[in-house]
């Protein structure tokens, strides 16, 4: 690689914003477009990763090293595998879809809007990209501060009480992971190395305290149930483009920690833990899906949704096997695109009737009939029908599920049933049925709308009839993987007695 | 009888500084601008801070000592004034408070903090803790026709006053127990007698005392009163000197005078710094009034800095310093922008602030955060080597708790960053912005993000 | 011979009441002078433990702490003066105005 | 790309065509799209019929699917015995049904959409024959579904329509939630989900058992009965017919081809695709066997009383597809396809001419306001007539040859055979009676429409009545290549069809002797003419007898007549508790009460402690001198209690 | 003997005097009072033969600062100051807590461990004047101290001053 890619691809945006922060925030032209054109430059900075990327080994690449606080044994170490590549990817691309849906509808403090955006895009990819447990830490926290200002400044009317909540769930959990990043460090002769860490092994006891320290932080980003309240409010009441990021990229960063630590550095607690992870899935899966039936608020019934999705995800994780943990990032990456897609596709039709009280609509197929095209797109992918990418995940998921334990499973299996009930209400609710004369006469889809749905669309039934494209890149990190998982030192009694006990 | 003259160097900085201080008396009567003497203070410290690091050595039969420790203090009180002064240049005016002695006193104040830092015995902490007190008392009533900055000075000066002779009845019981106020000899003698209830008794005097210095609970109720009362520029000033040097003398005292009492001194201070966290944070999230809400916060921030003395290794005192410097930076900085807004004193008066003005609402977030602890800001790194020390030493629940109350406090810190980015502007707020009070918010905010994120320009953290 | 004990009683009985003139009393100048009370106190346990320890320096640091003590009044009794003038109270429940 | 790939993929082309351009560019062209791509698909069907029957078999992979692990599916094509009459059944049918719509939607805004879904539908149904491992039957399983719910809720403005649609899909999803987990079984235990492997590695899990709810359940058996769940929605068996009645919210040509002649045969479809894992389990087939029967006898009971000419099809639909599964379930799987094949025609012809009728009496639907149709439109009269004597299983005819199959395949299936035989018989008497309860009722006696309505009547458009046509020819001839050797050995022509699918499907071995086989041979035809005879009798001769038969027996009429109430319980015990606990549990208690409660409660608690303690926080020196105090006295003690305790 | 009633008169008047001194409703009282209890220190200080401190404690104690007590006394008006209740509200817990802690102490004080003897013997003192002896202690030894004690004192000027001047 000529440059350092993967810093290009952290610092540009954080640079971009920096530069947008500075400009007049009359010149709200320029602003956007800047703000575009990085995001643009980033994405196509980071395309290499994907093209260059050598698919046939589970190391890490593009790395990057550098002594950071030598004092610590802090590195600042850069490096992305087959499971994380995916995520640089997909948060690039999210991003620009994000700059050009809030194109229009951000009109207020446009400067800190866009620079707010940026600086999270970058933090995110840092999440991703780390292997050092200390620069890991600053990005996973870094990033609330910007997400924190796009929920609570440009979001609804309850926005407020949404980021505070945002903020504060998502900060405990932190800050007890903080602890255990600290105790790991003090066992792994202080050091921060997360590859270093894989390969030490650490005893059995403190692995569990360790297990369920990261736990803390990783459930509340993931959400897993019970700690998935701020999901809803979060999404329902931040702006599109927040919608999207919270969707498509920040909760995956729980799941992701969950692969990236959890599993390779405490083997032997995850494969205790495992029973109870999948349980806890499962109710989040039935749970979800359940209470959309419920909901009375577009954005609030796809974020409840995205809980059940991302149910599905921590299953197949948690299953320790190849088809599970594959579905698992797949479903990941899918969710990412699935319900990024919903959540523009709401927004595009918010700017227009400015509601998003499920029975405010209605006929909207009559009147927007190309919109109403692309949604149902999404609503396939997301009730996952064959032929969408939503479709491979999910099975694979309940493969892997199953194969590990054929109750949850099958528990796991209702899932797609509800799926498809509310998902399908809400379509008809929405654009079946008599025209609502709050839909009533507003223009169908522009080009922009168009441009920012499509990338999507498309992915969805690429992913959906060539999964291999994804799978093959994270096949030999994965197969690593769970070597890792289920090769270290047996469980011992502790461990037992906990899986007897969960049986 | 022969009296042999003592070697000077190790205290030139405080020679300096008092020779400054006095001059500067008299010059008062010179110049009717006052602002020369804030330049003059502010070349002295400069100067002063030029000479520390050749100020090492002991001296005056070692009760006088200028080491690392005490150097790295010295830094900090120095930083301290030189900010202070920035800030309150065009700020005392406006206060009608702007006597030439503000800045003498100030430098006095300093000068006995220096010496807290720097006491290697009783007696010299005592004197020294008196001079930096009475002059702090001073300053806090400076406005001396404001009733809020009378008040401020009596109830600080009359529980001042109780709490330091409670000191001196714990030194005096000590002394009679060890026939010395040396720390070094006391530690000595401790080692023979081990100790004993009254020795403890005398301990827990001391520490109670410098528990008030620092305002940890419950001998913490003095201070938001007077932070509230006292001109915004002195509390800026008293927020982060007195507590430093209390903490500097509780390093000093409790490591080498206690050493070997230090399962006793532990369990006290384990319990006064869960309270501190506790009320410190709790407290803050009632209040309507930014200064009493940073009163209450910079009290929380005293219960983890306790941590560090806790953990009663040479990595915790060191984490307890660095935490202490990034405190300075980030607490001053939010003083700043409490001065530099017209109308800053209620946390509802920061409504809209983004709107009206942008970078002023980008410098408080900044600082909200830093104090909240959020990387890359520099409050994070001093949390994150409090915490670091702490687990290292084996009190890993202790840092849980300490962790739970600093996601609690970012409650409270969020409301100033709501107020100003999420809730409607009431009305356009009018800023005074002086040279002086941007370079030190410039100072501020570098510092906040250089130690956030290259930490090791901090001394002491190549030594951890 | 008076046992050392004897004094170092008297002393804390005298900071003890020193201590509860500070606790109970409302009228500012009379809670400074518990606080003397309470120097004193200790200057005196202090004056016999150096003689019963045959060592000088606690005389030392009485002579100190009573120039502190000195230097303490004054300063307190100019704030009180200040105090004085914007509101005629010497009574601590006068001045709450800062309280939450 | 070989010519079999062509097939599905014409179909393909035609939608993308259609769904991308159709609203601007194509419009009302869109047929011509549609129609050349599925007539190119039957051609090349036909084509690679004649190669299967020179007994070529294909067995390909197109490219590699999905790979995890050991995990690997490809999208490939299997093109045997089974899926060759597969392909002309879909093809041939869809073809005449897109020719029909022609005039059926013409002039509907949603022209164009209407063929891009039909484009849609044959090309998932295509891969669902075509496919050569379950993942990829699994796709078609769920495409042919979104089709179908597609053209359900085709008229979308109508909530009916919408919530049919709605209904289709999720009703099926119940039962593909089985069919998935059988295919995970499938997958757990024998290591692949492609037929190859799975017919060939089946016999290894004879006998294994697997743990479920403490008892011991027999492997094959389970996987069996997993599958057939997903057969059960897709074919609407008791229990999850409930979606099918529904879907004759759609377009009607919608109805021939899916609701008729080709989606919901697929169940029928994959059983027999996998007898070789049924025969294995006796019990499996048996419970194939009586859900057939039952469904059979149940839709049939239904259909007599019902006045919706279309939902009377759709009955005898479902009745049918019980037929299909009775054959299956006594393994003569040739029978039930064969069946499936012949009924294809007819009950295509059947709707067809019921949508010819509504056609002719705009949109009117009640066959007691029909009457003496036939001299208006004689070409509907007369292909309707042949529909429903082969249907009725008048001996010649499609019908006759295919249900006398199956009914002499389940005589000679053993007890259970026999029980499902007689109940066999009986349907076909009812079915007899209810089809020619429409003929009389609509085309028979003198209009009860009204005025308007009568005026309007006419005959069909040419579009619509060729298809009637060609489809009628089926109706009559396609029993032809399965005639019983019995008669066919007279005649010279032999039970062609039974060979033909020999290799695939088997065929059980027949130990009846010829008496019994004419005895069950005359008592079918027996059962079809008595039908006839008193649907004559009561809706010809003497009207009046039904409704004073309805009055005697008012209890049973009424439940037939609510369809056994089977939507309402339903929608009692699944919907209504669902929604209600969403609502009044999950949200209310659990996320409202429970989680948020302590979310926002622990916040609230430490605030009311906060302000609590700023009363502390007097402002009076004393008060802070003496919590000084307090506090010193406090930690004193402690400590000297500590240092006394030790 | 004869010493332990001389200091037993002491101590008793002593007490008695301070319990006076916080007491006394009229604040001149509770000075004058304070002045006979500086007077008996000063007594108790040449028991111990420290003759110079005892000086020092009257001319700076009585001398001094109780004479600016005086002053600002009488410069407050002392009208109200007679009515009025003398006590804080709480004053039962300021007393409980008081003679808790004294038992606490009381208490404490038997484990009492003299330190070393110093150099300092009575000799020593007696043959170089007290004043003496202390002097060159303060000038050699605590030479440092001494010198910040000015600085206290010159802050207690500066201070009172700032505080207490009427104009600018």
């Amino acid at each position: 690689m000529s440059y350092p890619i993967l810093s290009t691809v952290i610092f540009l945006p954080i640079v971009g914003a920096l530069l947008i922060f500075l400009m007049s925030r009359s010149n709200e032209a320029l602003i956007k477009w800047t703000a575009l054109l990085l995001s643009v430059l980033t994405f196509f900075l980071s395309v290499p990763l994907f093209l260059d990327f050598d698919k046939t080994t589970a190391n890490m690449q593009f790395t990057e090293s550098y002594q950071w606080i030598p004092s610590w044994g802090i590195k600042y170490a850069l490096g992305v595998d087959g499971i994380s590549v995916l995520f640089v990817l997909l948060s690039t691309l999210l991003t620009i879809l994000c700059v050009t849906v809030s194109w229009n509808s951000i009109k207020d403090r446009t400067k800190e809007f866009y620079a707010a955006l940026l600086l999270t895009e970058g933090a995110m990819i840092g999440v991703f990209c780390s292997l050092d447990l200390f620069l890991f830490y600053i990005f996973w926290e870094a990033m609330l501060i910007p997400m924190f200002l796009l929920i609570g400044v440009w979001g609804g009317p309850n926005r407020v009480y949404a980021a505070i909540k945002f903020f504060l769930f998502t900060l405990v959990g932190s800050v007890l992971m903080l602890v255990g990043i600290i105790v790991l460090y003090l066992n792994t002769g202080r050091s921060f190395d997360i590859l270093q860490m894989m390969n030490t092994t650490y005893p059995f006891n403190l692995q569990l305290i360790l297990f369920w320290a990261f736990f803390a932080a990783f459930a509340v980003k993931v959400p897993m149930f019970p700690v998935h309240t701020w999901l809803p409010d979060a999404h329902t009441e931040a702006p599109t483009a927040g919608s999207v990021i919270l969707a498509g990229i920040l909760i995956k960063m729980g799941a992701y920690g969950f692969l990236r630590f959890s599993m390779p550095i405490l083997p032997e607690a995850t494969r205790a833990m495992s029973p109870v992870m999948m349980i806890l899935s499962v109710i989040a899966i039935i749970y979800g899906a359940v209470i959309c039936l419920g909901q009375t608020d577009l954005k609030r019934l796809i974020a409840y949704s995205s809980v059940s999705h991302m149910g599905f995800v921590t299953l197949g994780i948690f299953a320790l096997n190849t088809q599970g943990i594959q579905g698992g990032i797949l479903q990941m990456i899918n969710h990412g695109i699935v319900t990024g897609g919903l959540f523009l596709c709401v927004g595009i039709i918010y700017d227009r009737t400015h509601t998003r009280k499920i029975a405010d609509y209605g006929g909207t197929a009559t009147v927007l009939p190309i919109y109403a095209a692309l949604f149902m797109v999404f609503t396939l992918a997301s009730i996952g029908l064959p032929g969408t990418n939503g479709f491979i995940g999910e099975f694979l998921i309940l493969l892997g599920g199953f194969t590990a334990s054929k109750p949850m499973g099958v528990l796991a299996s209702t899932g797609i049933i509800i799926g498809a009930a509310y998902m399908l209400w809400l379509y008809q609710r929405v654009f079946f049925m008599e025209v609502n004369p709050k839909v009533q006469g507003h223009p169908d889809v522009n080009f922009r709308e168009i441009l920012t749905v499509v990338p999507l669309v498309l992915l969805v039934l690429y992913v959906g009839f060539y999964p291999n494209t994804l799978l093959s890149f994270m096949d030999a990190s994965v197969q690593n993987l769970i070597n890792r998982v289920s090769t270290a030192g047996q469980p011992q009694q502790v461990a037992q007695q906990i899986i007897e006990v969960i049986k | 009888m022969n009296i042999p003259f003592p070697d000077l160097t190790p205290a030139t900085p405080e020679i300096i500084m008092t020779i400054a201080a006095t001059v500067l008396l008299i010059l008062d009567l010179l110049f009717k601008e006052k602002g020369v003497l804030a330049f003059l203070t502010i070349s002295v410290a400069a100067v002063t801070l030029y000479t520390l690091p050749m100020s090492a050595g002991e001296t005056f039969g070692g009760m006088f000592i200028s080491d690392t420790y005490s150097t790295y203090f010295k830094l900090i009180f120095l930083i301290n004034i030189i900010l202070t002064v920035l800030i309150s240049l065009k700020y005392i005016k406006r206060q009608q408070a702007d006597y030439g002695e503000y800045y003498s006193l100030m430098l006095f104040s300093t000068v006995g903090m220096m010496l807290m830092a720097s006491a290697r015995d009783f007696i010299i902490l005592y004197l020294g803790l008196e001079l930096m007190a009475l002059s702090t008392y001073v300053l806090a009533g400076i406005k001396r026709h404001d009733i809020k900055s009378n008040e401020a000075a009596i109830k600080y000066f009359l529980l001042g006053a109780f709490s330091s002779a409670l000191l001196l009845y714990g030194i005096s019981l000590l002394y009679g127990a060890t026939t010395t106020t040396d720390f070094t000899k006391i530690a000595a003698q401790l080692q023979q007698t081990g100790s004993t209830p009254l020795l403890t008794l005398a301990m827990i005097l001391i520490a109670v005392a410098f528990s008030f210095k620092i305002a940890a609970v419950p001998f913490h109720m003095w201070a938001p009163d007077v932070y509230e009362g006292a001109p915004t520029s002195v509390t800026a000033f008293m927020s982060v000197g007195p507590k430093a040097a209390g903490f500097a003398v509780i390093g000093r005292v409790f490591f080498s005078a206690f050493q070997n009492m230090q399962a006793d001194w532990t369990s006290v201070l384990i319990g006064i710094a869960i309270l501190t966290m506790a009320v410190g944070n709790i407290l803050a999230i009632a209040q309507t009034n930014i200064k009493r809400m940073l009163a209450y916060s910079s009290i929380a921030h005293a219960g983890y800095m306790l941590l560090g003395i806790i953990a009663g290794t040479e990595e915790g005192r060191q984490a307890m310093m660095t935490y202490m410097m990034i405190y300075a930076f980030m607490n001053m900085g939010a003083f700043a922008i409490v001065i530099l807004l017209d109308k800053g004193e209620e946390i509802s008066d920061y409504e809209g602030l983004s709107k009206s003005r942008p970078l002023v609402a980008a410098l408080m977030l900044v600082f909200m955060f830093s104090l909240t602890g959020i990387p890359p800001t520099a409050g994070f790194i001093g949390k994150f080597n409090i915490f670091m020390a702490l687990i290292r030493a084996g009190y890993v629940w202790l840092a849980i708790v300490a962790v739970i109350f600093s996601a609690i406090s970012a409650y409270y810190y969020l409301r100033v960053v709501r107020n100003m980015y999420m809730k409607e502007m009431t009305a356009e707020a009018a800023i005074n912005p002086t040279p002086t009070l941007s370079l030190a918010l410039a100072i501020s905010v570098a510092m906040v993000f250089v130690i956030g994120i290259v930490p090791s320009v901090i001394p002491f953290i190549k030594l951890v | 011979m008076v046992p050392l004990e004897w004094y170092i009683a008297l002393s804390a009985v005298i900071f003890i009441i020193g201590v509860v003139g500070f606790l109970i009393r409302r009228n500012i100048i009379i809670m400074l002078m518990s606080i003397e009370l309470m120097l004193n106190s200790v200057n005196i346990s202090l004056v016999a433990f150096s003689h019963y320890l045959q060592d000088l320096r606690g005389q030392v640091l009485v002579f100190f702490i009573i120039t502190v003590a000195a230097a303490e009044a004054a300063i307190g009794l100019a704030i009180l003066v200040a105090l004085f003038r914007n509101k005629a109270a010497i009574h601590t429940d006068e001045i709450t105005e800062m309280k939450g | 790309m070989d010519k079999y790939t062509l097939i599905p993929l014409l179909p393909l082309a035609a939608f993308c065509i259609n769904i991308l351009f159709g609203r601007f560019l194509i419009k009302d062209r869109a047929h011509w799209i549609a129609i050349s791509a599925v007539l190119g698909s039957f051609i090349i069907a036909v084509m690679t019929f004649g190669e299967v029957a020179q007994g070529k078999t294909v067995n390909q992979d197109v490219y590699s699917w999905i790979v995890s692990g050991n995990f690997k599916v490809t999208i490939g094509f299997l093109i045997d015995q089974l899926t060759a009459i597969m392909l002309i059944v879909v093809t041939s049918v869809s073809l005449l049904v897109h020719i029909y719509s022609v005039g059926y939607m013409h002039g509907d805004p949603g022209y164009y959409r209407f063929f891009s879904y039909l484009s849609l539908f044959t090309f998932s149904m295509l891969m669902l024959v075509m496919g050569n491992n379950l993942l990829q039957l699994y796709f078609g399983w769920e495409a042919v579904g979104l089709c179908s719910y597609f053209l359900i809720g085709f008229w979308y403005e109508k909530k009916s329509a919408s919530d049919a649609g709605k209904k289709a899909f999720i009703v099926n999803r119940f039962g593909d939630f089985g069919f998935g987990i059988g295919v995970m079984m499938i997958f757990l235990f024998l290591g692949s989900v492609h037929y190859a492997d799975i017919f060939g590695t089946v016999g290894t899990l004879q006998g294994q058992t697997i743990q479920m709810f403490g008892y011991n359940v027999d492997l094959i058996t389970l996987i069996a009965l997993l599958l057939f769940c997903g057969a059960v929605g897709k074919s609407a068996q008791i229990p999850l017919h409930v979606w099918l009645p529904d879907a004759m919210e759609g377009p009607t040509p919608v109805s021939a081809l899916i609701h008729a002649a080709t989606m919901v045969t697929a169940g029928v479809f994959m059983v027999a695709r996998f007898n070789p894992l049924f025969s294995l389990s006796p019990i499996a087939m048996n419970v194939v066997a009586i859900t057939g029967a039952v469904t059979s006898l149940f839709a049939a009971t239904i259909a007599l009383v019902q006045n919706d000419i279309k939902r009377i099809v759709a009955y005898s639909t479902v009745s049918q597809l019980g037929y299909m599964f009775l054959a299956c379930g006594v393994g003569a799987y040739g029978a039930g396809v064969f069946h499936l094949y012949t009924h294809a025609y007819f009950k295509a012809l059947l709707f067809l001419g019921a949508g010819s009728v509504m056609h002719a009496m705009a949109g009117e639907l009640d066959i007691q306001k029909m009457g003496g149709l036939k001299k208006y439109m004689p070409v509907t009269y007369w292909t309707f007539l042949i529909a429903s004597l082969s249907i009725a299983g008048v001996p010649g005819l499609a019908g006759f040859f295919s249900k006398d199959e199956i009914l002499w395949m389940a005589y000679n299936g053993g007890t259970v055979g026999r029980i499902v035989w007689a109940m066999g018989t009986v349907v076909a008497a009812l079915t007899a009676f209810y089809s020619f309860r429409i003929i009389f009722l609509a085309f028979h006696g003198k209009f009860r429409g009204t005025h308007e309505q009568e005026h309007h009547l006419h005959e069909s458009p040419k579009s619509m009545t060729i298809p009637l046509m060609i489809l009628a020819i089926g109706a009559i001839a396609a029993g032809w290549v399965g005639i019983p050797e019995l008669l066919g050995s007279n005649i010279g022509v032999g039970n062609w069809v039974a060979h033909f699918f020999e290799p695939v499907l088997g065929h059980p071995e027949v130990h009846g002797t010829h008496e019994e086989e004419w005895m069950v041979i005359g008592i079918s035809i027996a059962a079809a003419f008595g039908g006839i005879f008193f649907a004559w009798v009561f809706y010809a001769l003497k009207p009046e007898i039904p409704r004073t038969l309805a009055a005697t027996f008012k209890g049973i009429y009424t439940t037939l007549w609510n369809k056994y109430y089977i939507d309402e319980l339903y929608d009692f015990i699944i919907v209504r508790p669902t929604k209600w606990a969403a609502t009044n549990v999950l949200m209310a208690v659990t996320d409202g009460g429970i989680i948020e409660g302590i979310v926002n409660g622990v916040p609230k608690a430490i605030g009311n402690f906060g302000e609590r303690l700023r009363k502390l926080q007097s402002g009076h020196l004393q008060h802070y001198a003496v919590s000084m105090a307090i506090g010193l006295f406090v930690i004193m003690t402690l400590v000297l209690i500590a240092s006394a305790g030790k | 003997m004869l010493p332990k009633i001389f200091f037993g008169y002491f101590a008793v008047a002593m007490t008695v005097l301070s319990v006076l001194i916080i007491t006394r409703r009229n604040p001149v009282h509770s000075v004058l009072w304070m002045l006979a209890m500086f007077f008996h220190i000063a007594a108790v200080y040449l028991f111990l033969n420290a003759e110079f401190l005892a000086a020092v404690q009257l001319i700076l104690y009585a001398g001094a600062i109780l004479v600016l007590f005086l002053f600002v006394v009488m410069m407050l008006n002392l009208k109200e100051e007679l009515e009025g209740d003398r006590f804080a509200g709480e004053w039962p817990i300021g007393v409980a807590l008081g003679l808790s802690l004294l038992v606490l102490i009381l208490f404490v004080m038997g484990s009492l461990t003299q330190g070393p003897a110093g150099q300092h013997t009575i000799e020593y003192i007696t043959s170089m004047t007290h004043a003496k002896a202390i002097g060159t202690l303060l000038y050699t030894e605590y030479l440092f101290p001494f010198e910040v004690a000015s600085l206290v004192l010159l802050i207690a000027i500066v201070g009172a001053i700032v505080l207490a001047k009427r104009r600018v």
